[in-house]
């Protein structure tokens, strides 16, 4: 249970942060505090109390005991999938920064209408 | 039980404080410790190699990458380029 | 026989050979999309008999349909197919002249695994996988559209990957809720026990995952993202942005709407939401002065009159949206090339700067008032055929309200036909103030190709809007029944 | 497989390769494709000649599973042998008027291609048919009336906007027709609509009219017409008021009388309210108030097109009266319109080439003695116009009249009256300002128009006459036509109408016109000669005047304006353009929804997903 | 303002996931197929880890995808830092001897345990994303660390990467053309627990794993040296 709340506590966090945030780092941080909440909740979809990691390492262990292995896999690729966005991000941040000198998004506003 | 809570609250109050405070710097290391203590939860759900993930590359990439981008750009959220 | 994962595979392994080619020579690399696109168009072809007996069903590594991530080839997934590798064997070609600076190498490969994206979202029957591809789509574009590295591309590419990556967040926490629901990812086992848990339960889900592709589907009001990113980047993404990116967007909520969740009475809310996009879009298109921008805000409209036509529920709506999508991805597309090389030409993107074209470049303006027409409806091009389905399978429900909701639809396009228009005649029956620069003269062979095949496409479906008909009836009956699915995926 | 059938099958293929083997002989040499435009019109012209009363039908392609049918019959054949001659005519007209324009591909082009579909209109048996073509020729419309750059665009655009409008809610009638009886064919769709509720006739009825009215100009939906036709350049000019607007008239009488049928049409609604009573008051409106605005206006072609919105009343006026007498009146004055109005728009044009562009009435005059052809064919299309007898616009409104006080509706007969009293004046206006009066100083010395423009003018002019002093030709066609549409004949003779309902003989008139003459003639003899003066001996309070300034066409009818003046505003135009400017500010204030802030973009996407839950929760679609 | 704004919205979407969540019983998995991998995993693929059988070979294609969009952050990256003239490199800092000893010494270990890792993906946790992302922090310590870092070899490490893809794909069209299925698991599977089993699931580990690492490490260099 607690997982849960710790789960969404982040994913609210990071959305707070990504909606209220105005600098363009800080609004990153938000959502990578975001998609590590749901992360959690991933996982804890699979979990089961008293349960055991999907490994057979030794022999006697209960397969009916062990953990879905499933969330696991996607929250592996969801990791990889949001680090390359995160550097992404940043390097486009890197160069934002050259052209304005600022990463106040209210500044940033070249393009509207 | 107990540890669990402890943990998650640790957790949710480094990321509150990752956007509440000034210099990216310390916001950037309190998300690197919200990815630190995730991966920890991750073990403590039975998850191992999630958490192996989620502590070398949520924790440690995802930090050192931040760091550079604030060294490209600046420390401070609310300070502009003086030029 | 040739296997359908080969449509996803082929271009991905010559997508990692390209910077192996590199080394080579710097020459080649540009051609390999073209390539790859060549065999797409043709394997996607070859499949198309075979999937109008019965769905084709490969499932990836041997494993059996729930447990292992399965290929659901239908009818509406082979049309898409074709579709997608036609407009993108096109805008390669186009780029093979066009792109000539920044980094070439990185934008061809990231062209290719766009067009992989793609494809992999309309084949795949899993959701996981389809977020997977989603986000090679995703990630792709943000590079691409800050491709050319000036101050608006690169504030383009921001704002569209913060958006992007919020919604695919969103996507992601809706496919964690499935997950838990019902413990499986295939579309088809989670269509079949939809029903075990109440709506109001499954609504969460829903909301997400269409909230999250509608950030890349672009309706109001989510589609800010997309005149930024149309206008600054280069032409010819522009052009595989707004015929096919945003269209995989509406791809993805319709499969899940029809397949995923059978809600089809959530079908009647987006008939508004359809409407308004179109009303919004076009009336915000209607006092552009910056063309890419008029056009962009014109995708938007667009895309509302295929959600519109979803939205209609019946078998000829859907046949009218896809064909509608067909139209739309051509036109535009055509639209966009053509304009990119005007622009080139002209070096502003401001409209006024379009004047005298017509004689400076008469196929490129020609091509130009071909899309136009098409995309407002007039005979004899494809657009007319499309919105002629629209508005028949609107009529024929012989309800009020949607005759009403009709009476906004055409407005929409009086309004588009108002500013579309206007260009036309800036083209050409006003005189250029400057005279054309003398340095790039010759319209290369590299453009002119890809524009005239999508000339005679545009004109030739027109005329002949039958061609389609038959894959397009299978395609809409597929969307429509979800119990096929199911039973096909899951014997 | 008789000849008939071997035109009919290649009519449309001959018009649409030829407009497009123009252009490309274009590329060749000029004289080589006016030459080529030229030919291909005339045989455009012999073949459909070919098809007199001849009547066939036969699919020639499928739009998705749905046949396109082209059908001939009397009324497609009277149509397309006036819209053949006409285009031919005013192609003949362009080669030394269009001589030094640019882009002249492209027009020849346009203009063998607008008569192509107007072709393609008159003779299709099916909706879709008639609906493509319809907007081929809307489009290329536009594109002809935006050819002259300048004030034409706006022209252009101004018609394109409200042409779409129109013919978008003809999509939605033919598409809901299909939706209610399942086909496209007009005649099947004949057969089943007389089973349909009224009030869904009238929803249909509706939904045409406003694409046609539109298209014919009728009251409130006419703002288009002025400009058009002000800036198009003047031989397409004749064609589009001669023929292109008339497809308006064609598409009334092809739902009312085809369609509908007449039994159904004139029962709709009873008494003062029935359909055909009210557009039967539209169109007296749109006699009345045009014909009264263009008496004022200084812009040459401006005041014929309002003229041309004037008549265009009358033709509909006859249509939608619907006795047999008043149909064959409407059709006939349809094709008299068609013949003067593009004579005067003719004549117009060749003054207008000669002067240099010079179309406003206050600065021309007198050149009656330089362009004499040109006055000739001004005086008999205005006789044409007002109806003098001898030519045959006395014919059509004597018909129209004679049914309107048969069938006794006063109020009509006193507006056709008054219109026909206000093109007199406009129509005089026209003549004299431009060949009586004061020849000024700078057309001193203009040349007669050239020969490639007179010869169209003669014809026109002789057609006038021919079809004044023998109308029977004319009416013969019209009276078969009537009897097709299901109402009963009338007794048509060579020389006019013999029956019980409406008596027209005009040989009477002509020996009545030929003695009246000749008493004129004696009486001038006999009466005082009036001497010529010279200008300069006459003094203005003992100051010698010059020349110029007894240049008195300025302010024609100015007490007469400064009476009626308040009453003449266009303010349906002006509601237009209202309309317009809303929306302008409308779409300004929408873009503005994009503030190029992300923070709120981001907002967007929560609001939107917000929005969902609620919908979800609160109105539960799912 | 805004703060409110956002604050409802976020408190709509909360009271949306909680009412969600209650019925998702926490620590009860409804999975429908997590008992067909428990069960029948080894037999299938071979692989103790049963996560790893799931990452590599059930859902290997989400794999693929999951390295092409590591991939394609790298190419997008040098996109988006895409210089025309190549200047010439900054001297990096001298650091520290004992910082410089302390990364070298500290290097080729971490090399060794990423490659343990990947290569033990099968077997024990972690897999060839860990072991890349290891192998990368490794080079990253060295840049950090060492005294004048001058850049890694990008051609390299670009072969590294495409050779990395190439081998996924091919060894997926093999089995496309073996058994008929693509990434089918064809190669013997060996005995569990032992190094040399899971059929393919090592090789295509091992793979991932030298191209994440050279990705990443690409990553983190193109970053470095932008000016």
């Amino acid at each position: 249970m607690i997982y849960y709340i710790g789960a969404i506590g982040l994913i609210i966090i990071g959305l707070y942060i990504v909606l209220t945030k105005r600098n363009l780092i800080k609004v990153i941080i938000g959502l990578d505090i975001f998609e590590t909440g749901i992360f959690i909740l991933l996982v804890c979809t699979g979990y089961i109390k008293g349960g055991t990691a999907p490994i057979f390492s030794k022999d006697k262990l209960n397969p009916s005991l062990m953990v879905d292995p499933i969330p696991q896999a996607l929250v592996l690729t969801a990791i990889v999938i949001g680090v390359a966005t995160l550097a992404l991000a940043l390097s486009l941040v890197i160069r934002l920064y050259r052209h304005y000198g600022t990463l106040d998004v209210r500044k940033i506003k070249e393009l509207k209408w | 039980m107990i540890l669990e809570i402890i943990l998650v609250l640790v957790m949710l109050v480094a990321a509150v404080s990752a956007g509440t405070f000034k210099n990216l710097l310390n916001a950037v290391i309190a998300a690197g410790f919200v990815s630190f203590i995730a991966a920890i939860l991750f073990f403590l759900l039975n998850a191992p190699d999630v958490a192996m993930a989620e502590a070398s590359i949520g924790a440690a990439l995802t930090v050192a990458i931040f760091v550079i981008a604030l060294k490209k750009t600046k420390r401070h959220e609310d300070d502009e380029k003086n030029s | 026989m040739v296997n359908p994962v080969l449509l996803i595979v082929i271009p991905l392994g010559l997508t990692f050979t390209i910077p192996l080619f590199g080394f080579i020579s710097k020459k080649i690399t540009k051609y390999i999309p073209i390539l790859g696109m060549i065999f797409n168009l043709a394997a996607a072809i070859t499949l198309i008999p075979r999937v109008l007996q019965a769905p084709i069903i490969i499932s990836l590594g041997g494993f059996p349909a729930p447990f292992g991530i399965n290929l659901m080839v239908d009818p509406l997934a082979v049309f898409l197919a074709v579709l997608i590798a036609l407009v993108g064997l096109m805008i390669s070609i186009y780029a093979v002249d066009y792109i000539k600076k920044g980094a070439t190498q990185s934008y061809h490969m990231l062209y290719l695994l766009l067009l992989v994206g793609a494809t992999g979202i309309v084949l795949t029957g899993d959701i996981f996988n389809l977020f997977v591809f989603f986000e090679i789509l995703c990630i792709s574009s943000y590079a691409l559209v800050a491709y050319n590295q000036d101050k608006p591309g690169i504030e383009a590419g921001i704002k569209y990957l913060i958006q992007g990556t919020v919604g695919s967040g969103l996507i992601l926490m809706g496919i964690a809720l499935l997950y838990g629901y019902f413990g499986t990812l295939n579309m088809a086992h989670i269509a079949k026990h939809i029903h075990s848990i109440t709506p109001l339960s499954a609504f969460l889900p829903l909301a997400l995952l269409i909230t999250g592709f509608g950030v890349e589907a672009a309706i109001i009001p989510l589609n800010a993202w997309l005149p930024d990113a149309h206008s600054s980047a280069p032409s010819s993404i522009s052009a595989i942005l707004s015929s096919i990116a945003i269209k995989m967007g509406v791809y993805s909520i319709m499969r899940i709407i029809f397949t995923l969740f059978g809600a089809s009475s959530l079908l009647h809310f987006l008939l508004f939401i359809g409407l308004i996009t179109l009303l919004v879009g076009e009336l915000a298109a209607f006092r552009q002065n910056n063309i890419k921008r008029m056009l962009a805000y014109s995708s938007t409209g667009q895309i509302g009159l295929i959600i519109f036509a979803f939205g209609l529920a019946s078998a000829l709506g859907i046949k009218g949206a896809l064909f509608q999508i067909t139209s739309h991805a051509l036109a535009k597309a055509l639209l966009f090339l053509t304009v990119g090389y005007m622009i080139y030409r002209s070096g502003s993107m401001e409209i006024d700067s379009l004047a005298g074209m017509g004689k400076k470049l008469p196929v490129i303006s020609l091509a130009f008032v071909i899309g136009v027409f098409s995309l407002i409806g007039f005979p004899p091009f494809v657009g007319f055929a499309s919105k002629f389905l629209i508005v028949e399978a609107t009529l024929v429900q012989h309800d009020l309200l949607l005759t009403i909701l009709l009476g906004f639809v055409l407005l929409a396009t009086v309004i588009e036909c108002a500013y579309f228009l206007k260009v036309i005649q800036i083209i050409y029956f006003k005189e250029s103030n400057k005279d054309p620069d003398q340095t790039r003269k010759n319209t290369s062979l590299a453009v002119l190709i890809p524009i005239c095949i999508l000339m005679v496409l545009v004109v030739g479906i027109g005329i002949y809007p039958e061609v389609l008909s038959k894959i397009l009836n299978s395609a809409a009956g597929m969307l429509l029944d979800r119990g096929e699915y199911i039973r096909s995926v899951l014997p | 497989m008789s000849y008939p059938d071997i035109i009919f099958n290649n009519l449309l293929i001959v018009a649409l390769g030829g407009a497009f083997l123009t252009y490309l002989l274009g590329k060749v040499s000029q004289n080589v494709r006016n030459g080529f435009a030229i030919f291909i019109s005339s045989v455009l012209v012999l073949m459909v000649a070919g098809l007199h009363g001849y009547g066939k039908e036969l699919v020639y392609a499928r739009f998705f599973d749905h046949p396109l049918i082209l059908r001939i019959n009397n009324l497609s054949w009277l149509f397309a042998i006036t819209i053949t001659v006409l285009s031919t005519m005013s192609i003949i007209f362009s080669l030394s008027y269009m001589k030094d324009k640019t882009r002249l591909g492209l027009y020849y082009m346009m203009m063998l291609l607008v008569s192509t579909s107007m072709l393609g209109i008159v003779m299709s048996g099916d909706l879709i048919s008639f609906y493509v073509f319809w907007e081929i020729m809307s489009w290329s419309i536009f594109v002809l009336v935006s050819y002259n750059k300048g004030p034409a665009l706006a022209a252009g655009l101004k018609y394109i906007i409200i042409s779409l409008a129109g013919s978008l809610c003809m999509l939605v009638g033919i598409l809901s027709i299909y939706g209610n009886f399942g086909t496209f064919d007009i005649s099947q769709i004949a057969g089943f609509i007389a089973s349909a509720p009224r009030g869904y006739i009238v929803f249909i009825l509706i939904m045409f009219c406003i694409a046609f009215g539109i298209k014919n100009g009728l009251m409130p939906l006419h703002v288009w017409v002025p400009s058009a036709y002000t800036e198009s350049p003047s031989p397409f000019t004749a064609l589009l008021s001669g023929m292109l607007a008339k497809m308006g008239t064609f598409g009334f009488l092809m739902i009312f009388y085809i369609m509908l049928g007449s039994r159904i049409f004139l029962y709709l609604g009873q008494g003062r309210l029935s359909f055909h009573y009210i557009l039967c008051l539209l169109a007296g409106i749109t006699i009345v108030i045009p014909n009264f605005i263009a008496v004022f206006q200084d812009d040459a072609k401006k005041l014929l097109a309002w003229s041309s919105i004037g008549q265009c009343g009358y033709i509909i006026l006859g249509i939608a009266f619907g006795t047999s007498l008043g149909l064959a009146g409407g059709i006939f004055h349809f094709f008299n319109h068609a013949i003067f109005k593009a004579l005067l728009f003719l004549a117009v044009g060749a003054v207008e080439f000669r002067t240099g562009g010079v179309r406003d009435l206050n600065s021309l005059g007198g050149l009656a003695n330089k362009m004499p052809v040109t006055f000739i064919a001004t005086l008999v299309g205005a006789c044409g116009l007002i109806g003098i007898p001898l030519t045959n616009g006395f014919v059509s409104k004597w018909l129209i009249y004679k049914t309107l006080i048969l069938n006794g509706s006063p109020f009509l007969a006193f507006a056709a009256l008054i219109g026909t009293w206000g093109s007199l004046l406009a129509i005089y206006k026209l003549l004299h300002n431009m060949f009586l009066g004061q020849l000024s100083e700078k057309h001193k010395n203009i040349k007669s128009a050239p020969f490639s423009m007179r010869l169209p003018m003669v014809i026109l002019c002789a057609v006038t006459i021919i079809f004044g002093i023998l109308p029977g030709l004319g009416l013969n066609i019209i009276n078969s036509i009537g009897i097709s549409l299901g109402f009963e004949s009338l007794g048509v003779n060579l020389w006019g109408i013999a029956s019980e309902t409406g008596t027209l003989n005009t040989i009477n008139i002509f020996a009545a016109i030929i003695v009246l003459v000749f008493i004129v003639y004696i009486i001038f003899r006999t009466g005082g000669k009036s001497v010529l003066v010279s200008q300069d001996n006459s003094y203005a309070a003992g100051a010698y005047v010059p020349a110029d300034k007894y240049h008195y066409t300025v302010d024609f009818y100015n007490p007469f304006y400064t009476m009626v003046k308040p009453w003449l505003k266009d303010r349906i135009d002006q509601f237009y353009v209202w309309i317009g400017k809303i929306s302008e500010k409308l779409a300004e204030f929408v873009r503005r929804m994009y503030t190029g802030d992300l923070g709120n973009y981001v907002i967007y996407i929560m609001l939107f997903l917000a929005v969902l839950i609620c919908v979800q929760l609160i109105w539960r679609p799912w | 303002m805004r703060k409110i704004v956002s604050l409802i919205l976020l408190a709509i979407l909360l009271s949306g996931v909680i009412f969600c969540l209650t019925e998702i019983p926490f620590g009860r998995s409804l999975s429908k197929v997590r008992e067909y991998y428990i069960d029948n995993g080894i037999k299938d693929t071979g692989a103790t880890n049963i996560v790893t059988s799931v990452v590599v070979n059930y859902r290997g294609f989400d794999t693929l995808g999951e390295v092409t969009v590591l991939f394609l952050a790298a190419i997008g990256l040098s996109a988006v830092l895409h210089q025309e003239e190549k200047k010439p490199k900054k001297e990096g800092r001298k650091s520290s001897l004992i910082l410089y000893t302390g990364c070298r010494f500290l290097f080729p270990l971490t090399m060794l345990f990423g490659a343990y890792i990947f290569i033990h993906g099968h077997l024990t946790p972690g897999g060839g994303f860990q072991g890349g992302a290891i192998i990368a922090s490794g080079f990253l310590l060295t840049m950090l660390g060492c005294w004048k870092w001058r850049g890694i070899n990008k051609s390299a490490a670009k072969i590294t990467e495409s050779i990395g893809g190439l081998v996924f794909v091919v060894i997926g069209l093999l089995g496309l053309l073996y058994s008929g299925y693509f990434l089918a698991n064809y190669l013997p599977k060996g005995l569990p627990n032992e190094l040399f089993s899971a059929g393919i699931i090592p090789i295509i580990y091992v793979a991932i794993g030298f191209k994440v690492g050279a990705e990443l490490t690409g990553v983190l260099d193109r970053l470095i040296e932008e000016p």
